[in-house]
């Protein structure tokens, strides 16, 4: 058996673990949550750990656990396609996020094509935008910012009546029922799913660059199944994983699947070298919003 | 609230025509028709569960009675015929409860301080009145205490304090004396028998003990199953007892069945005959009254009885006796010392002799 | 209660005490007990005590905290007032009249009880947002209401008012018309003595009731966050949230917030026992009075009128939000006709049997809980109030402590304390443990509802039974118990309520694999399907009203009448 | 629950020693000794808030006292010193509480019943005795009704017939019959008489009606304040009161001021003379017992006195009398006709009076 705690999407991890177990006959227990209820867990068991294998949302997890030493060390020969900067000792990326403008297309403003366009007077009181501290994408995205001077597009965004909603889905909630025009740092798959559904509503990947959020998988060392752990993470990095991420509008993190959107690395991509810490990058955030 | 001069002068403080009420299929008042005139007392005496508090919620607007009509001074206060019925704080009254239903989230002060808090009595007169009601019934010394922190006389007593402390027209009293020492309940007896007087209040007044009703009213109804049996004076209904049922319910002395047998009048079942009395048919029922009878055996008529038991009491001893040649029991209190199986004879007037028929008016 | 200093020799159960005692060690001051060592020792998830206090004082000195916990304090206090606003008067009526359909209302009353309250906040935002539902039917929108603190005061007043609804007329079905009706015959009219007499007297109920919302209100999320955030209005349990929401997750920080939580509901606690104990309520006597429930009258459609009004309010708009988004097929298609389907609905009951599992989880442990809480609250209440000594102060406070910390601190404080390696055996990863997370969660409510019934309980009934041959055991079961019966149903039922729609423990706490109905609707909600989830959430509703219903007429039925206060 | 033979046969069927009990600060109960044989009834009479409610409380367990120590048949079940407390259940009592206590929850028979419930009695058994017991009580047609569709007195009655329904050997009573009328109340006491006397049980009765008290009890006991004052049978506490605060409070007669002024004792502050009592001292209290007033002027002493008040009762008139030349009034109840105004003369024996001292023993 292998217990895996995965932060969302609960349908990615629901077919892996089916999938999994289809092809190799090993049970896969599921926890699923938010990273921070996944987080929070972990670290409440982690005198008695449950899990084998996390998958989280957030990159910075894994760096973290792994100058902990609580990372299993084990590079799967799936993961030979997968990028070097999505890849680290105990860790691979099983997916990554990308942050774009969601938009309404129904909500009678100009199609915005880069970040600053949403300081523009059309969209005056029509931008969310969710909370850095409790959405690890957004917070991604403002480190960048800081980091390439770009902070006079977040204080636009405030002068022009943005507001801060909540996680990622409470800032796009308003924009699909119309009250907002766009959601600032909205999550690629989440929009696109949400597209594909049928509401009214576009990803846009602006021109300016954008950040992207890889997605972690890494084998706890305290596992008593590490080989089990081990197959999962060769199954979520084989063909079948990796299109049962992209099916979920993700991007898968080998670069050979193809799939029907933008990939990484058709991504003009902002680096975060020299951005603040932390608390720093959250207390600026702040500054500029209240 | 409430003001004297509203009374159409001249009307009785209270009437009642032809009131009935049941709690569901079950009537507990039968046509009740009562007046009290203004600055009087009536008393209202009855075995448990005759309907006495049943009436007395009638009266204060807590129930509305089936038919008939209710009057306070002059005033229409339930008429279901006619659709009348006047809430209870409309009709300026006082009630002592049978269960006291004291608030227990107040202090006795503040119980006793509602009634005149409702009539917007100033603070420092309040305070007063409080302080003088709560001294009549002995317990100055208790006004912030809780209710439930007192005994069970002392709740009474806060009851009747409530009661009375506003000095409404009429105060409604459901034995407002039933848990006070002997001692207490003569002083608190004379208490309103005195209020009653100065501020000619008028008085409603439950109670089991026949001497409170007959030396506080003016007038006692005698109910019996929701029946009004008799409404007479004091010394009219112990003088002249309607029916057996409120002579042997007074304790009025002892009921003899009696046979008209060919001219004489016998104790039924025996030969003791009895004086001729003036009463028409073939059987009735005869009180010997208790006051009539004297032990010295020189009145006219004499009676042989002995003695079955003679039980101490503060002014003599209590005398069962029993009709020598029946199984009839006379009671007698006489300060002579008498003792079981002593042989007395008694004496009466035939003229203290009172005559019933046998059969009941209502029942 | 009164005379506290006299010995009596008529001591409540020992056994009672100790399950009391036991039941809440194990069941609350353990995983508070983990709490608080976690915020003293960050290090502690990990089995280490080191560096202890070195996150505490820094949590504490932060400058914000100031502003969130006044702001936390404001809003449970506001939310307070709006809760009692809407209840008392609904109460009142509820409890000394017959209210024509009062069944019904409540059934309908319970509702906002059973909607999670992020889906309550979910349907409140697009029912008045700007081109939400309310201006798609009607052209205006309620934003600026929506979106302030007033506004967050309200909604979460009608989301919580139910609570004091229910507690509320119970305790005025006990007082009845009886005292008030004795203050009419010395003058008061009906609405003097009603404040002057019913509503004192009602203090027990008043005061539990309004600590279990203040409780509740301080540590709510869903609401504040959705509506607050926008507004800049932060409280406590945001910035509790914030820290373990998303990497990296501070433990030992929110759980030092939670304990100012905690703080907060104690004090809150210290005011409540201070009403309770300055007087006295005890109007279950010896000497029982009959009192029928009054005719309305003329006031019988101005009654309702405003019963249908409340429900609306704290009803209808969320359920009819909720209803609306599971019909409509996208979000932004509106509420057109053509964006109308059954699809989410079919889409629920195709979604293989994992919904119908959830379900059954949910309503054995809804079931269970109620059961196991509705007992432990009972006799915890009873040894409180009438036990003595300085300790039953302490299971008081207690049994207050949960309803104050927001459910992922609990669920943390839980795992800490039964997933440690040295216990032989544990519940962790069994069901179990949602059972003993729920049990603890909701303890408060039976605790508080027993208590308010227990403060009208006069001494005599249980001295008599003493008296008559039983032990104080017995004395409980066939004297005490039956006379709180109809309180602990209520409690029960709201229990049941809440504990099948619990997310934030069962989420944290639940075995592997294990769905409860509310950790399958947030699924379908993380998966964007919010349609999908409020068509869940729908369905769920209106099986966990009509479960209790039916259990009542079942007990009604059963009993014939026989219970007071079943009606 | 409890088993007669379990009682050390011969010891008292209760036993107080000592005991004394406060509220918080105020004590209620000094000091109090009692003895009471088993078969016999112990009557506790006393001013209100005098403390006999609590001592029954004390008694049944439901407090504990401070001090002292008490032995139900022979087992000490409370000595706070030796720290023995034996719980209410475990002592065997039935009890009728002065607010009665009824269940509200349960109908008049469960009421009844539990106390059977308790002993595990057999369901048919059960029912038989229930019934027997409301029968007893007349209560027998209201077995379904919950208590609170019952009147005040109705009540009563169901509390007297649950604490005795299981005939348990020591029964408390507290004021069980202050509700009910008077005829009611004799039949009750003879049917508590006659079941204390078949069962051999015990009981203690507390009362204001100083008749029950002396009709029922074997010993009374005379309390005031919390202090025990006397401690006597009937006939002893009538005829030799143990001080004037017992004679006043059992209304024995005219208490009047004496003083010795050089070789005769004198009414105080008049010159009435009175017979040379056996008394020492300047200063006494004497009391003029009713019992030993005549109103045939024949006897050896006489006392002049006029008719203030004379109120109809139902054996005669209860006249209120004034000691001509004084303030003080003697009560008297006489069958002749009297009216207000009157002077009679009343005679009595110097061997009647008593004597008491001008101090109080306690306060
Ligand atoms: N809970 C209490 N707290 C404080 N004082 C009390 C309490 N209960 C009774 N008392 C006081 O103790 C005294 C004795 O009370 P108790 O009830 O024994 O009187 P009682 O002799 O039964 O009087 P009654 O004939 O009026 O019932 C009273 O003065 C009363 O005020
Ligand atoms: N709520 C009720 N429902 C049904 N019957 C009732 C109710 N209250 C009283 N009764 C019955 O009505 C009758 C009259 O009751 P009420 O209380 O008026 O008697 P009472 O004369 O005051 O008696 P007591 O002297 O015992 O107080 C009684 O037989 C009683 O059983
Ligand atoms: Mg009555
Ligand atoms: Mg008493």
């Amino acid at each position: 058996d292998v217990t895996v705690y995965s932060a969302g999407p609960g349908a990615l991890i629901k077919n892996l673990a089916a999938g999994f177990t289809e092809k190799t006959g090993i049970k896969a227990n599921v926890f699923q949550a938010t990273t921070g209820k996944v987080m929070a867990r972990l670290e409440a068991e982690s005198s008695n750990p449950v899990a084998d294998v996390v998958v989280s949302a957030s990159w910075g997890t894994a760096t973290d656990f792994s100058a902990k030493g609580l990372l299993l060390p084990y590079e799967s020969p799936n993961a030979e396609t997968v990028p070097d900067f999505l890849k680290m000792e105990g860790a691979v990326a099983q997916g990554v996020a990308g942050l774009i403008i969601a938009w309404n297309t129904q909500s009678g403003t100009p199609k915005p094509a880069d970040w600053s366009d949403l300081a523009k007077p059309e969209y005056k009181d029509l931008v969310t935008l969710p909370d850095p501290a409790a959405s690890g994408g957004t917070y991604t995205l403002v480190e960048a910012f800081l980091a390439n001077d770009m902070s006079d597009v977040l204080q636009g965004l405030k002068d022009n009546g943005a507001i801060v909603a909540g996680a990622n889905k409470a800032a796009l909630n308003p924009v699909l029922q119309g009250a907002k025009a766009a959601v600032f740092a909205g999550v690629d798959y989440i929009t696109m799913s949400a597209a594909a559904k049928g509401e009214t509503v576009e990803a846009i990947f602006p021109t300016s660059g954008t950040v992207v959020a890889p997605r972690p998988i890494m084998i706890l060392k305290s596992s008593q199944n590490q080989d089990d752990a081990k197959q999962f993470v060769d199954y979520v990095l084989s063909e079948e994983g990796q299109k049962a991420v992209a099916k979920v509008n993700l991007m898968p993190s080998r670069t050979d699947i193809k799939v029907d959107r933008p990939l990484i690395g058709d991504l003009k991509l902002l680096s975060n070298e020299g951005a603040p810490a932390r608390d720093d990058v959250l207390a600026d955030f702040k500054k500029i919003f209240n | 609230m409430f003001s004297k001069s509203s009374a159409v002068s001249g009307a009785p403080a209270l009437s009642l025509q032809g009131v009935s009420m049941s709690y569901g299929a079950e009537k507990v008042l039968h046509q009740i028709d009562l007046n009290l005139a203004a600055g009087e007392v009536l008393g209202l005496l009855g075995p448990s569960g005759c309907g006495k508090t049943t009436l007395l919620r009638l009266i204060s607007g807590l129930l509305l009675p089936d038919a008939g009509q209710i009057q306070i001074a002059g005033t229409t206060v339930a008429a279901p015929r006619a659709g009348i019925t006047l809430p209870p704080e409309k009709r300026g009254l006082g009630m002592v409860f049978q269960d006291y239903a004291l608030w227990p989230h107040m202090s006795v002060a503040r119980n006793v301080a509602f009634p005149l808090e409702m009539m917007r009595v100033g603070a420092s007169e309040c305070k007063d009145r409080v302080t003088r009601a709560l001294d009549r019934v002995g317990l100055g010394a208790m006004a912030e205490r809780r209710p439930s922190d007192l005994s069970g006389g002392q709740q009474q007593r806060v009851a009747i304090a409530r009661a009375i402390v506003a000095e409404p027209p009429l105060v409604l009293f459901d034995e407002p004396l039933s848990n006070l020492d002997r001692e207490l309940r003569e002083t608190m007896v004379e208490e309103i028998a005195d209020l009653v007087a100065d501020l000619n209040l008028s008085a409603v007044y439950v109670t089991h003990d026949h001497a409170e009703a007959l030396t506080l009213a003016n007038h006692v109804a005698v109910m019996r199953g929701g029946w009004v049996e008799q409404l007479a004076a004091p010394a009219e209904l112990v003088d002249h007892p309607k029916t057996a049922a409120v002579a042997e319910f007074l304790r009025l002395g002892c009921l003899l069945p009696a046979l008209h047998d060919a001219e004489n009048w016998l104790i039924k079942g025996t030969d003791l005959s009895l004086p001729a009395g003036v009463f028409g048919g073939a059987e009735a029922q005869v009180l010997l009254p208790e006051k009539a009878l004297r032990l010295d055996a020189n009145g006219p008529n004499k009676l042989k009885t002995e003695v079955l038991r003679a039980q101490v009491r503060s002014t003599g001893q209590a005398l069962t006796l029993r009709v020598v040649g029946t199984n009839h029991v006379i009671r007698h209190l006489t300060p002579a010392p008498v003792r079981a199986g002593d042989v007395l004879e008694l004496s009466f007037s035939p003229e203290d002799l009172r005559w019933f028929p046998v059969a009941d008016p209502h029942h | 209660m009164a005379g506290g200093s006299v010995t009596t020799g008529a001591e409540g159960s020992v056994l009672l005490k100790w399950i009391a005692t036991l039941g809440l060690l194990i069941v609350v001051a353990i995983p508070c007990l983990f709490i608080v060592v976690q915020a003293i020792f960050p290090e502690f998830g990990s089995g280490s005590f080191a560096a202890p206090f070195s996150l505490f004082f820094k949590t504490l000195s932060d400058p914000a905290l100031f502003g969130m916990a006044g702001n936390t304090l404001l809003l449970g206090v506001g939310t307070v007032i709006c809760a009692a606003v809407f209840a008392v008067p609904l109460a009142a009526l509820r409890a000394l009249y017959r209210v024509p359909g009062a069944l019904i209302w409540d059934g309908l009353l319970l509702i906002p009880f059973m909607i999670p309250p992020y889906i309550a906040a979910l349907g409140w935002i697009m029912t008045l947002q700007p081109r939400g539902y309310l201006e798609q039917v009607t052209g205006f929108n309620m934003a600026s209401l929506l979106f302030s603190v007033s506004g967050i005061m309200l909604i979460m007043g009608l989301n919580t008012f139910s609570v004091v609804y229910f507690v509320l007329s119970r305790t005025f079905e006990t007082i009845g018309a009886r005292y008030s009706d004795v203050g009419r015959v010395f003058g008061a009219g009906q609405w003097r003595s009603f404040w002057r007499i019913t509503f004192p007297l009602a203090m027990p109920g008043l005061a539990a009731s309004l600590l279990l919302v203040f409780a509740m209100s301080i540590e709510e999320y869903g609401t504040p966050a959705a509506l607050g955030r926008r507004i800049g209005f932060e409280v406590l349990v945001t910035g509790i949230e914030n820290r373990i929401s998303e990497w990296p997750i501070d433990l030992p920080g929110s759980a030092t917030l939670s304990l100012v939580l905690v703080g907060m509901a104690l004090v809150a606690f210290m005011v409540q026992r201070w009403l309770l104990n300055r007087r006295d309520y005890r109007i279950v006597g010896g000497k029982p009075q009959a009192s029928d429930k009054r005719s309305l009258g003329v006031w019988a459609v101005p009654a309702t009128l405003l019963f249908a009004f409340v429900a609306l309010l704290a009803t209808g708009l969320p359920i009819l939000a909720i209803l609306a988004t599971a019909l409509s097929r996208t979000i932004s298609g509106g509420l057109k006709p053509s964006n109308m389907g059954l699809d989410n609905f079919r889409e629920l009951l195709g979604a293989g049997s994992d919904g119908l599992i959830a379900l059954g989880n949910s309503l054995m442990l809804g079931t269970t809980t109620a059961l196991l809480a509705g007992l432990l609250g009972a006799i915890t209440a009873y040894s409180v109030v009438k036990g003595r000594g300085r300790f039953r102060i302490v299971l008081d406070a207690l049994s207050i402590t949960p309803n104050s910390l927001p459910g992922v601190v609990v669920g943390v404080g839980i795992i800490l304390a039964w997933n440690q390696p040295w216990l032989p055996i544990t519940p962790y990863n069994t069901p179990f443990i949602l059972l003993l997370a729920y049990v603890c969660i909701l303890l408060p409510q039976p605790v508080r509802y027993a208590t308010a019934s227990l403060h009208q309980l006069g001494d005599n009934l249980e001295s008599a039974a003493r008296v008559s041959g039983a032990g104080p055991l017995r004395a409980f079961t066939r004297i005490v118990f039956p006379l709180i019966l109809p309180s602990m149903v209520t409690a029960m039922i709201l229990v049941f309520a809440v504990a099948s729609r619990e997310l934030v423990a069962s989420l944290l706490v639940a075995p592997v694999g294990f769905q409860t109905i509310a950790v399958y609707i947030w699924q379908q909600f993380d998966q964007g399907s919010a349609g999908l989830g409020m068509a869940m959430a729908f369905c769920a509703v209106l099986i966990t009203t009509l479960i209790p219903l039916a259990l009542i007429s079942l007990l009604r039925w059963l009993t014939r009448g026989s219970v007071a206060g079943l009606s």
